[in-house]
């Protein structure tokens, strides 16, 4: 399935592009999501890191994903 | 007004500088003899290092989400009648405000008690982020808090 | 400004409208990320009652020094460097504000627990009196904190 | 000694008046003022209640009085 990953605050900086598409098996969870995005070593930490939601909703690592889906990868904030 | 008609309140995450004189107008209440307020501003030194400015981004929809879910929270908890928050994004200079809270009620103890957890909430929660900048033109993002449910706060 | 200059401040004990705008032009400094506000207000209640509005009287040379004291006080005890506390005498309407405490700080933990101290002490130590007048005509004076030396406080 | 005490608050509302000479014995301290504004039953139960002070100096019972002197009478305060 593809899946679409919005990269957001330092995230964004360290991978060097807002978005990527990313290629994961039929009924992977946003944890198996989290694995494939830290095969990249240089993202690997602050995924780690990361809240992922869909829409307005955060989801947990438990959910299943579907093809097409658009996910955004949340590193810790810091607002205020 | 307050947990009445949110929905027609004005935005919670917002790029044009936040007003306070607005907020005060929009909520004022005179049933509400405590009026708590706290804005942060930008201030020119982080850590010992001096800082000439921060760039604010967000997931806005998500946080706009979240910072209504902590106003919500926050009325509901310390039962008071009115919480608001706003955060700025975009770039911002030194003294420039980037949040502004709230809270009116009845008495001065629940509103002092409901401001401290609107400001922290919002920080803690909302999917924003801080970059700073120095006076040699490097930047860097603030390490912040981990808002994955099954993560864990390694930075308050 | 804050500590190094309060005698040219403006009077902390006025019987002209207070204005926050003023407070916080008067406090402004690009050390500090947080400032922290407490506004209170004439409401139109109070134990039940209606309340139509509010005189506030004053021993003013001996409020003076105490809200003076308790600004120093704060600065010390919280290591903030700017608190400021202003308080209206005089006849009040509903939603008019009686007293303004601004805080300043690096940061935001040390500013809500400095706020809330000036604002407490100001209240149970201050040579203030009100007066609340109800729909009927009638007054009262509210009851109040004991100041004397050796006394208690029975009603904070 | 003659000692000239203000009233302030509820006490002035209660007296009636906001100021009131007062005679005392030579060596007074306050809690003997205290003691003589007390015979005044109108007043009795606020008077107790009161700091007083001189100037803008708050001074205790045991403090001794001088003729002439001035003092205010605060009872409970109630500011904010």
């Amino acid at each position: 399935m593809k899946i679409e990953v919005q990269f957001w605050g330092a995230l964004a900086r360290l991978a060097g592009e807002t978005r990527r598409e990313v290629v994961v098996e039929e009924d992977a969870t946003v944890a198996d999501l989290m694995r494939v995005l830290a095969q990249d070593a240089s993202i690997c930490h602050c995924v780690e890191q990361c809240a992922f939601s869909i829409g307005t909703d955060i989801v947990p690592l438990t959910h299943t994903l579907q093809d097409g889906d658009q996910l955004a990868a949340l590193p810790p904030v810091s607002g205020g | 007004m307050g947990q009445d008609t949110p929905e027609l309140e004005a935005a919670r995450i917002q790029s044009q500088a936040l007003s306070l004189d607005l907020l005060l107008a929009d909520t004022e209440r005179a049933d509400c003899g405590a009026l708590a307020i706290f804005c942060g501003t930008v201030r020119d030194h982080h850590e010992g290092k001096a800082v000439t400015g921060l760039e604010y981004t967000s997931h806005i929809p998500l946080a706009e989400k979240i910072v209504c879910d902590v106003e919500a929270e926050t009325r509901q908890k310390f039962d008071v009648p009115v919480c608001r928050v706003q955060h700025r994004i975009g770039r911002l200079g030194i003294g420039e405000t980037a949040i502004i809270a709230v809270v009116r009620s009845a008495h001065r103890a629940e509103a002092f008690a409901a401001l401290r957890y609107a400001v922290d909430a919002t920080k803690h929660r909302a999917p924003i982020w801080k970059e700073e900048f120095y006076p040699d033109g490097s930047s860097t993002f603030v390490e912040g808090c981990c808002i994955a449910p099954e993560g864990e706060t390694y930075d308050a």
